[in-house]
């Protein structure tokens, strides 16, 4: 997958295509970018680097004309730009896929691609539209069903409806908040692929990630956003993880290394805590989602379940935390028969879960961040005796959930949705790991998280299993749960492929289990 | 050079708030007076007939007091609805199917006074349940927007009383005109004209507001209003606490008709709600999900129907008072909505 | 009661409360015109109060406290408020009451409504002789006395004429609705009624009878122009010289309560016939009509209620009062 | 004229009044916005139509100059709910007190006289021949062919079949996706309340101009909550928006007509029919049918201003 690049040039006399100058956009209370000064060059991809709520998405949403600076100037191709609404900014070919999901859900695919988009027939039946679509997934080799509702999809496939819309669009300048969170190694090798042909011809790429192997990878320079100010732009070439990470965070961050048991940390167990029995289970469309899943998690072992988003891992995920009934099969916890799916009951009795969209499951977006970190233990005290809720308790508890999670927040009583998405991905990995004393349901768990946080994530979640928790990692990403799990699960259309061993594990073995084959003598490894 | 911008905060500061809707009135009111000169009227001596009428007599305030029962109760059972996500436009039916009820009660029920009182206030809780009954069945279970069906009964509520009050309960021979015979029990007076219900309806908001901020199932409430998917997460009973939100709602407004028959009509009548149970989503709007705000957005409510009554006596017509009325909720919504921004100054 | 006392013309404060608005080109505004002939008798008057489309509910007591608050000597509710109304009369002894459709008094509160089923009768008679069908069309407001002395009273006239003619009424439940009484006329006449009354405050089943070619009788004012050739007459009221009379009382300390029916003639009376009614039609219900101020009253025994029970004995003759409370169908009328 | 006959003249007739107000209801929600001003456009569209055709007696010229009014409250009311993004439920029911006391006032010298023109039926040859229902709608002034037969399927077609209905969808949707797709969602947003309150004004000009025709204070009698109510019955969608206003129009006929024919039923209840009909109708189907539920659901964003940087 490494290919050797030379390093980069700035082609000499060129005029960048696009320049920002002096950004600054204020939110009450919080500097977003202040002094932003970056230079974007024509066959350029520059990444953007920067810890959680750096700014980096403030920083783009201005360059798309959904913010308006507050002080400032955008130049593309040498021309000051006045962008004040996105349809400017598409004008002046500039192409965004958000980080938080752009798409219309009662709408289906085909018709997400084609809203406001110029080029869409005027006469728009449902079957031109997704002819049209059908054949620019075929382009762009980005699979999509067209006829599919939003809702439908997984968050990976909903990813790639939006990287298709944008790309259909011919932008010049393309910019990927985040776009490989949800893609399957192969698949981020197409897209990188699909990038690098995109900027061949005088494109260019704004590139957001917290995957700093990949940022070295597909970038040729890197700028580094810290509290909103931009604190420098490196030849990729010259970079290496650590000096990124120190870059970001202005530490020295240390990988923990994860696999190792330390002393005194509590053995597998004998018997499994939890077992999945041929469970059965519909998704919300009402169709199959999980067929005959057998799965036993153990005290003291982390769980991996490959496989590409979409094949019933949000269904797997609600089965083992009783947000979703089965339609067959058991689910035994310590040996008994579970009865009618009910959340709260499974919370008590030790699960957690941190789901895999979090802010649309997870939270109450509009409500107090107080409300929403309590939200687990909101049941027993401190918080509630005697049906009585105590506000002065859950504040408390707040705050200490707050503390331990490492988000400064100014004011307990402002809705959550304010916070940045990884601070709410901190608070809610937080509250989940209070109580997941027997098993812990992790859906995505570092989606969207710098390194800083991702590290300090996986650290908790190992020590969460070192205390004797059961846990299920949910990831797309091979190198996370290589790094974690005891055993991988490969999930493929809500079936279990295999399991395979973290000892002797076979990465061409996965990638075939994910694509749904069992390795057969002679066949060459496919993505 | 300082360069200001607006800026948009989540919650409006309670002051600039307080501060927009003062504004916003006065907006109102001088746009209205403009008006009013240019057809030859004098607005401040209108203005200061509103005030001393208003005011200057326990005449005046008794009338607020007694105008501001519904328009709490009625405001209170649509923020209810609101907390678990749900709009109540049928306050007005359950207005009238709670006084139905009681006064079913009152005049065929033989009971001491005392007693008739207190099955009175039951009934009347009853009848504004019931009457909400089948939009929450049916929102509840077939996801059927309670907006329209709880609107459309408001019309078979009205219709409803108005066959009981000239047909079926009519006083034969007596002094009503279309309305039932007069209901013994009466419920106390304790200043004026006002009722015990003023006091009963103030003590269900600030219970109310209690419940939803010192309950476990106030949390569990206002959770799953905000946002039912995470209400499912954390295994919260939505369809329970939806069915009991909304039965809620409508036995509050059931009890405003209770007390509007019980305690200042005495009979029940067509006509009789007087649309409370619409002007109970203004005050809603108004009052913007508090259940104690509800309280002052009821006699700020109450305040703006009376004046349109004293400005009536002055010559004024109920158009123009209607239109003077829409120019200030009007403003006052706009109002609401600038309270949120700030200016901020910042060095260039 | 002893009258109140005399108040001077230039302090007294006259209040006048309608239930619809003046522009009703009815009811109300039949009031108002009551209203400018005290204007114009009294010029010095200190003030006027008049407040329109004032609620059936708890708001009519707020409206007429506050005359009462503007110094009001003397109050005219001109749709009766019961209680509401009462509640103020009761603490405000000083200040003269009148309520229209009203059927208490008190020692400041008297009544006044109109003997309309005279006319009606005589407009009756007009429609025995124009209906063909014999089937008589009735938009009603709400099954109240006013209404079955209406009912009743037409639908006997018509059958001195027509022994056979029947009255169907569909009841709207308002007193102002356009739309409702348009679609009820249509249903009336689509259901083969050729004769259209009804006591609504305004003129829409008149406009459905033109369009439809049958014929359509009123309340209130002279509606014509709505339908010229429909437009048979209308039940005519005037309360001018009541309201100059009662104030010039109030005014020289010699008002006391009092209870009063205008008689027709003084009051209520049928309109000027419609240009299409044939004369020989006006001249008969014209004779009916001055048998009746004769001192004759067509409402005597024996009449039947719709179920056939004997409700006046022969010969008996139904009184003043006994009119203007009834509350029974005479057979024949049907859908109260 | 036979009952039936008699029955669906007069129920497209009436129906055509809610159909109307219903159908710019559905244009003013389909775009995110609840208009609940409806009762008081209609008042003034009616007063204007009146007004106008006093002055001019061209029946169109009044449905036009009515159609412009409406136009201009529904700016003022985009102004409100659209540029500063107040509260629409306030806002709208403000509209309703202002628009009704304004026609009111300007009614007054208008009352009491009746309409000097109005739009006649034109028997459409042929098929007005056809028993019953032919004669029905087919003999009907030219308006009623607007509202059950260009303006449902126009908007139709310009909804579901079009670019631009897909763009003014998405912003009813989700307006910060409709944004960043380069959807100018307030221009839109403020177009479509715009033409919704001028079709509200419109059914008030139709109401006086060819079922009642004057103009009284109380002529709209509550009719524009009924629309409203009507579109969330008709799944915010054209074409069963009118059919729901018809239909609402039919049963109310039909309550008269069972007066008029001596059913056994207290008037009131007969009254109560098409409230409970139009509950029924709700209800059920979506009890029966499950895939009733996606159909009949509310655009994700309706009631929601959109601001661009309020998370
Ligand atoms: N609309 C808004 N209102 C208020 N504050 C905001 C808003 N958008 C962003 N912020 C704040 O601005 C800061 C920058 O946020 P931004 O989303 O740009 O960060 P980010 O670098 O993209 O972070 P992440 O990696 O978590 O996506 C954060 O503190 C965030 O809370
Ligand atoms: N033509 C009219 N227009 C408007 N209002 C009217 C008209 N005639 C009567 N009213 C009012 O309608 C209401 C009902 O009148 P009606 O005379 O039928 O009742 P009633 O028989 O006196 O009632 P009850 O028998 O209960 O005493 C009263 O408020 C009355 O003042
Ligand atoms: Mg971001
Ligand atoms: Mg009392």
């Amino acid at each position: 997958m490494t290919e050797q690049r030379s390093k980069y040039v700035v082609p000499p006399g060129t005029a960048p295509l696009v320049q920002l100058k002096g950004i600054a956009k204020y939110f009450p209370g919080v500097i977003a970018n202040q002094d932003v000064d970056i230079e974007v060059m024509p066959g350029e991809i520059h990444a953007l680097l920067g810890e959680n709520g750096a700014g980096k998405s403030t920083l783009m949403n201005i360059l798309t004309g959904i913010y308006q600076p507050d002080a400032g100037e955008i130049i593309i191709d040498g021309y000051a730009q006045q962008f004040s609404s996105p349809v400017q900014a598409i004008a002046a070919g500039i192409g965004m896929v958000h980080q938080h999901f752009k798409l219309v859900n009662a709408f289906t695919v085909a018709e997400n691609i084609h809203l406001g988009w110029s080029e869409t027939p005027r006469r728009a039946s449902a079957a031109v539209l997704e002819a049209r679509t059908a054949a620019l997934a075929e382009k762009y080799n980005l699979q999509v069903r067209p006829s599919s509702r939003i809702t439908e999809l997984s968050t990976g496939e909903q990813q790639r409806v939006e990287i298709l819309r944008v790309l259909a669009r011919q932008a010049r300048v393309l910019i990927l908040d985040e776009p490989t969170a949800v893609l399957t190694p192969a698949e981020a090798r197409e897209l990188f692929k699909a990038l690098r042909e995109f900027v061949a011809s005088g494109n260019a790429v704004i590139f957001i990630s917290h995957k700093l192997d990949e940022v070295l990878e597909i970038s040729d320079r890197i700028s580094i956003l810290r509290g909103g100010r931009k604190i420098g732009t490196e030849f990729s070439a010259d970079c290496t993880p650590a000096k990124l990470a120190r870059l970001m965070v202005g530490r020295d961050i240390v990988l923990a290394d994860m696999r190792g048991r330390p002393e005194g940390a509590s053995p597998i167990s004998e018997k499994p805590v939890m077992s999945l029995q041929n469970v059965f289970a519909l998704n919300d469309a009402g169709g199959e989602a999980l067929a005959g899943i057998n799965l036993d998690i153990r005290a003291g072992e982390i769980v991996g379940i490959a496989g590409v988003a979409g094949n019933g891992q949000r269904e797997l995920s609600q089965v083992l935390t009783g947000t979703r009934g089965v339609s067959a099969g058991t689910i035994l916890l310590d040996g008994q028969p579970i009865g009618k799916a009910n959340a709260a009951e499974f919370v008590d009795r030790g699960i957690g879960h941190i789901p895999e969209d979090r802010l649309h499951s997870g939270l109450a977006p509009g409500l107090s961040i107080t409300v929403n970190a309590v939200m687990r233990e909101y049941r027993k005290p401190p918080v509630t005796s005697g049906g009585l809720y105590k506000p002065r308790a859950a504040h408390a508890l707040a705050r200490e959930i707050a503390s331990v999670a490492e988000v400064a927040i100014p004011d307990f009583g402002m809705p959550i949705r304010n916070l940045s998405g990884g601070n709410q991905q901190r608070l809610v990995a937080r509250r989940e790991m209070r109580v997941a004393s027997k098993i812990l349901v992790a859906a995505y768990p570092s989606r969207g998280l710098d390194v800083g946080a991702i590290n300090t994530m996986l650290r908790y979640i190992v020590e969460l299993r070192n205390a004797g928790a059961g846990i299920v990692l949910i990831s797309e990403e091979l190198e996370e749960l290589l790094n974690l799990s005891d055993r991988i699960a490969v999930l493929y259309e809500g079936k279990i492929m295999g399991i395979v061993e973290n000892d002797n594990v076979d990465i061409e073995e996965i990638g075939l289990l994910m694509g749904g084959r069992v390795r057969q003598s002679g066949e060459a490894a496919n993505g | 050079m300082a360069n200001l911008r607006l800026q948009r905060l989540p919650s409006a500061q309670p002051s600039t708030a307080l501060g927009a809707r003062i504004a916003a009135i006065a907006l109102a009111l001088v746009v209205s007076g403009l008006i009013l000169a240019a057809t030859g009227r004098n607005p401040l001596e209108l203005g200061a007939q509103v005030v001393s009428s208003s005011f200057g007599s326990s005449f005046g305030m008794e009338d607020l007091g007694l105008l501001v029962i519904p328009l709490i109760l009625t405001g209170l059972s649509v923020t209810v609805a609101q907390q678990i996500g749900a709009w109540n436009i049928g306050a007005e039916g359950q207005f009238y199917a709670g006084a139905f009820a009681a006064t079913a009660v009152g005049l065929f029920v033989p009971l001491p006074d005392g007693l008739s009182l207190v099955a009175m206030f039951l009934a009347g809780a009853f009848g504004g349940l019931v009457w909400i009954l089948v939009p929450t069945l049916a929102r509840a279970y077939a996801n059927v927007n309670e907006l329209i069906t709880t609107l459309l009964l408001n019309f078979v509520a009205i219709l409803l009383v108005y066959y009981v009050s000239t047909d079926l309960w009519r006083e034969r021979g007596g002094i009503a005109n279309s309305a039932t015979p007069r209901i013994p029990a009466e419920m106390p007076e304790f200043w004026g004209l006002v009722h015990w219900g003023l006091p009963i309806a103030v003590v269900m908001c600030v219970a109310m507001a209690a419940l939803l901020t010192f309950s476990r199932w106030g949390y569990e409430v206002r959770l799953i209003g905000s946002n039912p998917s995470a209400g499912k997460y954390a295994g919260i009973a939505a369809r329970r606490h939806l069915i009991t939100v909304m039965l809620l709602s409508g036995a509050i407004a059931g009890v405003a008709g209770m007390l509007e028959i019980a305690g200042t009509v005495h009979r029940l009548q067509g006509g009789i709600s007087n649309s409370y149970g619409y002007l109970g989503i203004m005050v809603a709007v108004l009052a913007r999900g508090s259940s104690v705000g509800v309280i002052f957005a009821g006699a700020l409510m109450a305040f703006i129907l009376n004046s349109g009554i004293i400005l009536q006596t002055q010559g004024l017509t109920t158009s123009t008072v209607l239109a003077i009325t829409g120019l200030i909720l009007f403003l006052t919504a706009i109002g609401d909505e600038l309270s949120h921004y700030r200016i901020v100054r910042d060095k260039a | 009661a002893a009258p109140l006392a005399a108040v001077k013309e230039e302090d007294a404060v006259i209040g006048f409360g309608h239930v619809g608005p003046i522009t009703d080109e009815g009811w109300t505004w039949s009031h108002h015109q009551g209203l400018l002939a005290v204007k114009e008798k009294f010029p010095k008057l200190k003030k006027i109060l008049e407040v329109e489309n004032i609620p059936y509910s708890a708001d009519a007591t707020r409206t007429y406290r506050q005359f009462v608050a503007e110094g009001a000597n003397m109050i005219f509710d001109t749709s009766s408020n019961g209680d509401f109304l009462h509640e103020v009369v009761r603490r405000a002894p000083d200040v003269a009451f009148m309520e229209c459709n009203g059927h208490v008094t008190m020692d400041n509160l008297g009544w006044y409504y109109l003997a309309h089923w005279y006319p009606t009768y005589v407009l009756g008679v007009a429609a025995g002789h124009l209906s063909k069908t014999g089937k008589l069309g009735y938009v009603a407001s709400f099954p109240v006395a006013s209404v079955y002395a209406s009912t009743n009273a037409f639908l006997m006239g018509a059958r001195t004429v027509n022994p056979n003619a029947t009255l169907q009424t569909i009841v709207i439940n308002s007193w102002f609705d356009p739309q409702a009484a348009t679609q009820a006329g249509t249903a009336l006449i689509d259901n083969g009624c050729d004769f259209l009354f009804g006591i609504m405050d305004e003129a829409g089943y008149l406009q459905v009878a033109e369009k439809r070619g049958v014929w359509a009788a009123m309340w209130n004012t002279d509606i014509r122009r709505y339908g010229p050739n429909s437009y048979v007459s209308s039940i005519i009221i005037d309360f001018k010289d009541f309201y100059v009379e009662q104030v010039r009382k109030r005014l020289a300390g010699e008002w006391a309560p009092s209870e009063n029916l205008f008689e027709m003639g003084k009051g209520v009376d049928r309109d000027v016939w419609g240009e299409k009614v044939p004369a020989e039609v006006g001249k008969a219900a014209d004779e009916v009509r001055a048998k009746i101020m004769g001192g004759w009253s067509p409402f005597e025994g024996e009449l039947k209620d719709a179920k056939g029970n004997v409700k006046v004995a022969k010969g008996q003759r139904m009184t003043e009062l006994e009119l203007y409370n009834w509350d029974w169908s005479v057979e024949g009328v049907t859908g109260l | 004229m036979d009952l039936l006959t008699g029955l669906f003249t007069t129920a497209f007739l009436a129906g055509g009044v809610l159909a109307l107000a219903a159908l710019g209801e559905v244009l003013a929600e389909r775009v995110g916005v609840v208009n609940l001003g409806a009762e008081g456009l209609m008042a003034m569209g009616a007063v204007t139509a009146v007004a106008t055709v006093t002055a001019f007696p061209s029946p169109l010229l009044g449905f036009l100059a009515a159609l412009v009014v409406g136009a201009l409250f529904g700016c003022v009311f985009a102004i409100a709910t659209v540029t500063i993004r107040a509260n629409q439920v306030l806002c709208g029911l403000a509209l309703t007190l202002i628009g009704t006391g304004l026609a009111q006032t300007i009614g007054k010298s208008y009352s009491g006289m009746p309409v000097p023109v109005t739009f006649e039926g034109v028997a459409v040859p042929l098929l007005s021949s056809i028993p019953v229902f032919g004669q029905a709608f087919f003999s009907q002034n030219i308006l009623v062919y607007l509202i059950y037969i260009v303006l449902p399927f126009g908007f139709s077609y310009l909804m579901f079949k079009t670019r631009h209905g897909l763009n003014l969808r998405a912003v009813g949707e989700n307006p910060a996706a409709a944004d960043a797709a380069g959807i100018p969602v307030n221009l839109i947003r403020f177009g479509y309340v715009a033409a919704g309150s001028a079709l509200a004004a419109g059914a008030g000009a139709y109401l006086v101009l060819a079922f009642v025709p004057a103009w009284s204070d109380g002529v709209v009698a509550g009719r524009g909550w009924i629309a409203v109510a009507l579109v969330i019955f008709a799944g915010y969608r054209p074409v069963p928006a009118v059919l729901s206003g018809l239909l609402f129009g039919f049963i109310t006929a039909l309550g008269f007509v069972g007066q008029a024919r001596g059913w056994p039923i207290a008037p009131p209840f007969l009254s109560m029919l098409p409230y409970l009909g139009t509950i029924a109708f709700i209800i059920v189907p979506v009890i029966a049918w499950q895939r009733m539920r996606r159909l009949m659901a509310a655009p994700a964003a309706l009631g929601e201003p959109y601001y661009r940087s309020v998370r």
